[in-house]
């Protein structure tokens, strides 16, 4: 029995069991319900083998949703464990689990994806490209994410949830101080997607290199093509630091080696700076395609061209070098001279100068504009000065003096809340929102979407605000209670509040999609916003092969020079398409990842040799396997396009009165 | 025969050799440590260059740029994040 | 605009809450070290208001003139590619604000990390505290006394702590004598703080050390010299001496009330060798565990004998 | 496929330039990955508990040899890229083959330096300075072994497909692998064993 005794949960409860069983029911649920449908072979042919990046990017946005809800449930039960003083929701234990979770959930499994999604959905579109450079292994990234987060989730049903923070700090993450099985899951889990997420790098970096339409040049490319570009090579050079740092944990938790331990000449230090050497560039990695998506939103919506662009691009540049300049600030007490702190402190701050050029490019492009308040609008023109104020915040934490009574507070915690939120999460929605018809064919209804947003900022007001008021009052982050006496007690409940807002929130996103599934008009066109960029050049939905001619591209907003200035796009003949094949290969390697993940946590050796060997033996034969991909020949090209063109006959006559 | 012996790939090698030959001097002769890694540093990054240009074909395609761009930005970073390690945690501590 | 009314709205409320209360611990300060962090977290605050309202302003302007709704139906914004001068100055006032707050931060750091002024011609009482699971241990060498969970110091001189953990990192924290620094197993840190004004104080871990992390706080109870004195005495008059055994006992995991002892456990078991910060601080230390042991009880002993007279 | 006859043949089609530029990002996040883990040697390398120091360790004889062995190899598999441009299907092989007889050739004396080391009580466990020399020269000699199964798939699919775009693209990939873990070598060569030898 003692083999099976190491799967036990070490701190049950009656709320992990109800998911247990919550859990168990709705993945029969799920499985029962595709036999039941026939849908096996929908779903394998379709979407587990797919390799089209489309796809991808709907199956990555699906991810980052449900992860937004799985960390959303682990925020609301902190916040109401601290809505008061002493309360008695959840004991110290759980708290630790659930803030650990909810930091890498938010940040690994929905932010990651999130952006993902966003960059396969629209990056091969904008640049005008087929699909990206290497489609099977971009499937490969997804699947390896995929695996990565359901190792990582089930986690606190399986052998017990990580309890040392996001940041698992050792010695306190090593097997001392933690001696159940949860940061095992940690440094397994975070390996596997990582490594997902390098090759997304690799492979959206040469994309937008080498794919770009004729006639884009480097400086032509549409602002959210640069931002992916830049935070591309962010995680290229960043996540391989996570990678060691993993691997260092990993053997210094299973094979007994001094890294980050105590004794024997470890240093756990050096995992904090490893740690942050990819961590702080990670925060940029997530930021700066937000970044791309207002400027693309803020662009379209005040019908203005992008103001500074040749700034903004700089501006993106100089932020990738400097994210990698800065990651001891994290750590300004840790006892270093006052030489190292000055030094950060000032790389710090210089960040400050090209994140404020594009705060003052954004309000110039509204600037004589013609600004139409839509949903992802909103979520735009609320991100600028709610990220402004996030943004002086952080310089107020650069101060590396003033840092020693910021750090570890809630001052901190709500200044990279108040970053992440409105810098990343209002993006994606309003990324989601725009795009959402370009993908699905109808649009979110607006009045519902107004309502998400109104419930979110100001629920994120109340919730995080407060924090930085009890932060300077010397409320430490992470504790899971507090004294009457601390005074605490009524900020924190406002935060209560507004989080509960913020869950309703999120919870109106749910109910927003299956609304306008139901009752939006399906006949929008293939430019429904009025937007300037390539990708709202082709149809809607977007057809496999994305354009039927490749387009020419003359500027940077290439669509919007062709409606106004009658460029055109699209010239020459039809000729075959080449297009990559389905692979069901990269599914089994997420799965047989999986297993070694999974066999590695609990430390079963044959099974996660054979898994590595497995792994191998998939690579060795992708090596022999001759795949030339497929044509879409012409005579279907014209058939699909006939289609398309007799929907859009339609449309064009009612093209001016849906107008938003 | 000859053809598949090319001179540049041929003094390539011999400047690798001549190059691990120099840097042997420190372990070979009795050089302060400041001497040592100063050698040490130039022979290394020189090996590497020759390397990256002589062997590896960097420059030949018209994406040498891109090539080169990503290759230098990784070495700047690489040696930030060596450098400002050895700073935070081992000279300034 | 909802938005805008609906953020105001929200901030006052915030700070009408704030003025209801006590003051904040950190912009309440009662020692040279927290003036200094407050007045910069002060000025800073200043700067940054200034610039989110000018944000604010500009972006509640803009939106105001040229939502579409107001605009004619015909109008067809510019095509504006960006102004050289306009960016400079759009570079140019950020620029000069982080290196205003650069000189600022810079010069701060070398005041905290050195003697708290005013009394710093004083002779620094040296405090080592060490942090255990979930506990605080400090130990006065130059007194011969050890407390757990709470902290006598005088007043007007100027307080080195040296800084360790038997466990996991954890990061010593008065927020009204001074920011805090991280206690870790392998090195000792070293922190100024000092106090001005007597009192009491509430200290704690602000790094997260597990499962009781939450409890992990201490009481500073700051007086004068010479009350401080007599606490001495009196300690060495009434406290037990600490043993190894005992001392032991007190590194388990758990939670600990107030206790106080005669001794140090730095005699039996001493502070990390990497000592940064210190004068005794060797690089080149041996590694063989041995000889690092004997030197760390020599020069124990010689703190122990100062202590003497 | 449409091929492109003024380039040599591994740059002929779109995917193979796709596939260089590509594989060229991959040894930048190598550069970095390397570039973790000398951080970690040169921080811990001081820290050896109560093991033994690199000057009590580290040998010149091996590390000679793996040094010569491996230039040697990156030499060779140049010669090979260079033959097959002139078309030489044979010469290409045996340049390969001869590549990876080095590479094994310099696995085995890495294997003889662990082995020693283990003698020696320089295990992975001793202390966090031979944890870091294991994973440093592990990791390169993991991607060294990766290479030889890699570089044997390649010699028999130009042996049974003969020169396509896609082998030569193949192996000119791996080429440029090879190389870069001969860059590598360099630098474990100066900055850890020479290092280490000369304190």
């Amino acid at each position: 029995m003692e083999f099976f005794e190491r799967f036990a949960i070490p701190h049950p409860s009656p709320m992990i069991y109800a998911s247990m069983v919550a859990i168990a029911l709705v993945s029969i649920g799920i499985l029962v319900g595709i036999t039941y449908f026939k849908k096996w072979g929908y779903l394998w042919h379709e979407w587990f083998t797919t390799v089209d990046h489309k796809k991808i990017g709907i199956m990555y946005l699906i991810s980052a949703l449900v992860m937004l809800f799985r960390g959303g449930a682990d925020a609301i039960l902190m916040r109401a464990q601290l809505s008061g003083p002493d309360m008695k929701l959840l004991d110290g234990q759980h708290y630790n689990e659930i803030f650990t979770t909810h930091g890498v959930v938010m940040i690994m499994f929905m932010a990651m994806p999130f952006i993902f999604a966003f960059m396969n959905l629209v990056i091969p579109l904008q640049i005008g490209a087929r699909d990206v450079a290497f489609p099977r292994l971009n499937a490969l990234s997804f699947w390896l994410f995929f695996a990565g987060a359901m190792l990582f989730n089930i986690s606190f049903v399986i052998g017990g949830s990580p309890d040392a923070g996001w940041t698992s700090y050792f010695p306190l993450a090593g097997n001392d101080f933690s001696t159940s099985v949860g940061t095992n899951y940690y440094m397994l889990a975070l390996q596997i997607s990582g490594i997902g997420s390098l090759m997304t790098g690799i492979n959206m970096m040469t994309t937008i290199l080498k794919m770009r339409a004729p006639g884009m040049t480097l400086m032509k490319m549409p602002m959210f093509t640069w931002s992916t570009l830049i935070a591309n090579v962010i995680i290229v050079f960043a996540f391989p630091v996570l990678t060691v740092a993993l691997l260092m944990g990993t053997t210094d938790r299973l094979f007994g080696t001094h890294f980050f331990t105590t004794t024997n000449g470890g240093m756990d230090m050096l995992w904090a700076n490893f740690f942050w050497v990819w961590g702080h560039p990670e925060v940029y990695i997530l930021i700066l395609p937000a970044f791309g998506l207002y400027s693309e939103i803020i662009s379209t919506f005040s019908s203005r061209n992008l103001y500074g662009y040749k700034s903004m691009v700089g501006s993106m540049v100089l932020i990738s070098l400097l994210s990698f300049l800065v990651w001891t600030h994290h750590f300004f007490t840790m006892g270093q001279g006052a030489l190292t702190n000055s030094i950060f402190s000032i790389t710090t701050m210089a960040i400050a100068v090209p994140t404020g050029v594009k705060i003052f490019n954004w309000l110039f492009t509204l600037w004589k504009g013609k600004i139409r308040f839509t949903v992802p609008m909103l979520y735009s023109i609320g991100f600028i000065p709610l990220f402004t104020i996030g943004g002086v915040t952080g310089v107020m934490l650069a101060m590396s003096a003033a840092d020693y009574q910021y750090h570890n507070t809630m001052f901190l915690v709500a200044h990279f809340h108040n970053t992440i939120i409105p810098g990343v999460v209002f993006a994606m929605l309003a990324g989601l929102t725009y795009y959402w018809p370009k993908f699905f064919g109808f649009m979110l209804n607006e009045k519902i979407g107004k309502s998400t947003f109104w419930l979110l900022t100001v629920g994120f007001v109340l919730a995080f605000f407060p924090m930085y008021i009890t932060g300077l009052d010397g409320q430490a982050r992470r504790m899971y209670t507090y004294s009457e006496a601390t005074g605490f007690g009524p900020l924190n409940m406002l935060s209560f509040v507004g989080a509960a807002l913020m869950a309703i929130g999120f919870a109106t996103i749910v109910y927003n999609v299956y609304y306008s599934y139901k009752n939006s008009p399906r006949n929008i066109g293939s430019d429904p916003w009025d937007a300037r960029s390539l990708e709202w050049a082709t149809h809607t939905p977007v057809p496999e092969y994305n354009f039927a001619r490749v387009p020419q591209v003359f500027s940077s907003e290439a669509f919007w020079d062709a409606k106004k200035k009658g460029h055109q796009l699209f010239k020459g003949e039809l000729k075959d398409i080449h297009m990559p094949n389905n692979s069901g290969v990269p599914f089994i390697m997420g799965i047989i990842f999986f297993i070694a993940g999974f066999s590695f946590i609990f430390a079963i050796w044959i099974p996660a040799v054979i898994a590595l060997i497995g792994i191998f033996v998939c690579m060795a034969l992708r090596s022999f396997e001759l795949d030339h991909g497929r044509h879409i020949h012409v005579k279907e090209i014209k058939e699909i396009e006939a289609q398309y063109e007799e929907v859009q006959g339609n449309e064009a006559r009612s093209h001016t009165t849906t107008r938003v | 025969m000859k053809e598949l012996f090319p001179a540049k790939q041929v003094m390539g090698f011999v400047f690798s050799l001549i190059l691990t030959a120099v840097a042997l001097l420190v372990y070979f002769t009795d050089l302060s440590f400041g001497v040592g890694m100063t050698i040490l540093l130039v022979t290394a990054f020189i090996q590497a260059f020759l390397q990256l240009v002589v062997f590896m074909h960097a420059g030949e395609s018209k994406d040498g740029k891109s090539i080169y761009t990503t290759i230098f930005y990784g070495v700047i970073i690489a040696l930030i994040t060596v450098f400002g390690t050895l700073l935070i945690l081992l000279w300034d501590m | 605009m909802k938005f805008k009314s609906g953020l105001l709205i929200s901030l006052m409320a915030l700070v009408t809450i704030l003025a209801g209360c006590e003051p904040l611990l950190v912009l309440d300060p009662k020692g040279p070290q927290a003036e200094r962090q407050a007045s910069d977290i002060m000025l800073s605050i200043g700067i940054m208001a200034v610039i989110v309202i000018v944000v604010l302003v500009i972006l509640a302007v803009i939106l105001f003139k040229y939502r579409a709704s107001k605009q004619p139906d015909d109008y067809e914004p510019p095509h504006i590619e960006g102004n050289i001068w306009v960016e400079v100055i759009c570079i140019g006032i950020p620029v000069l604000i982080v290196a205003y707050l650069s000189f600022v931060s810079v010069q701060s750091n070398y005041i905290v990390e050195s003697a708290p002024t005013g009394y710093e011609n004083e002779e620094p009482l040296v405090i080592y505290a060490s942090s255990s699971d979930w506990k605080w241990h400090f130990s006065y060498p130059e007194q011969g006394i050890e407390t757990v969970n709470y902290l006598y110091i005088p007043t007007d001189r100027p307080l080195e702590f040296k800084l360790y953990s038997h466990g996991p990192i954890t990061s010593f924290w008065i927020p009204q004598l001074g920011g805090q620094k991280y206690a870790m197993a392998d090195m000792v840190t070293t922190l100024h703080l000092g106090a001005d004004v007597p009192g009491e104080y509430m200290g704690r871990n602000a790094n997260f050390s597990g499962k009781g992390f939450a409890e992990n706080i201490f009481n500073v109870t700051a007086m004068s010299q010479k009350e401080f004195d007599e606490w001495v005495e009196e300690v060495h008059e009434r406290a037990e001496p600490l043993t190894e055994d005992v001392f032991n006992k007190l590194l388990e995991p758990g939670h600990l009330g107030q206790m106080t002892f005669t001794g140090t456990h730095l005699e039996f078991s001493p502070a990390p060798e990497h000592n940064h910060g210190s004068d005794t601080d060797d690089l080149e230390s041996n590694h063989d565990d041995h000889t690092s042991h004997d030197t760390q009880t020599d020069s124990t002993n010689v703190e122990t004998d100062h202590s003497g007279h | 496929m449409k091929l492109d006859h003024t380039q040599p043949l591994e740059y002929s089609t779109d995917q193979n330039q796709l596939n260089i530029l590509g594989f060229w990002i991959f040894l930048g996040a190598e550069i970095m990955l390397f570039a973790t883990l000398f951080t970690a040697y040169f921080t811990l390398e001081g820290r050896t508990g109560s093991g033994p120091t690199p000057a009590d360790i580290f040998e010149i004889t091996p590390v000679l040899i793996e040094t010569f062995v491996l230039l040697t190899s990156s030499f060779t598999i140049g010669l090979g890229v260079h033959a097959m441009r002139l078309g030489r299907k044979n010469a290409m092989l045996t340049f390969f083959g001869i590549t990876l007889l080095l590479g094994l050739g310099f696995l085995g004396v890495e294997i003889y330096e662990f082995t020693h080391y283990y003698h020696v009580g320089a295990t992975y466990q001793t202390s966090a300075f031979t944890a870091a020399l294991l994973t440093t020269l592990g990791t390169h000699g993991a991607h060294v072994t990766l290479g030889l199964f890699w570089g044997l798939f390649i010699i028999l699919q130009v042996k049974k497909r003969g020169l396509t775009p896609e082998n030569a693209n193949k192996s000119f990939i791996f080429s440029l692998y090879w190389h870069f873990l001969d860059v590598v070598w360099i630098f474990i060569f100066s900055f850890i064993y020479l290092k280490g030898m000369m304190m």
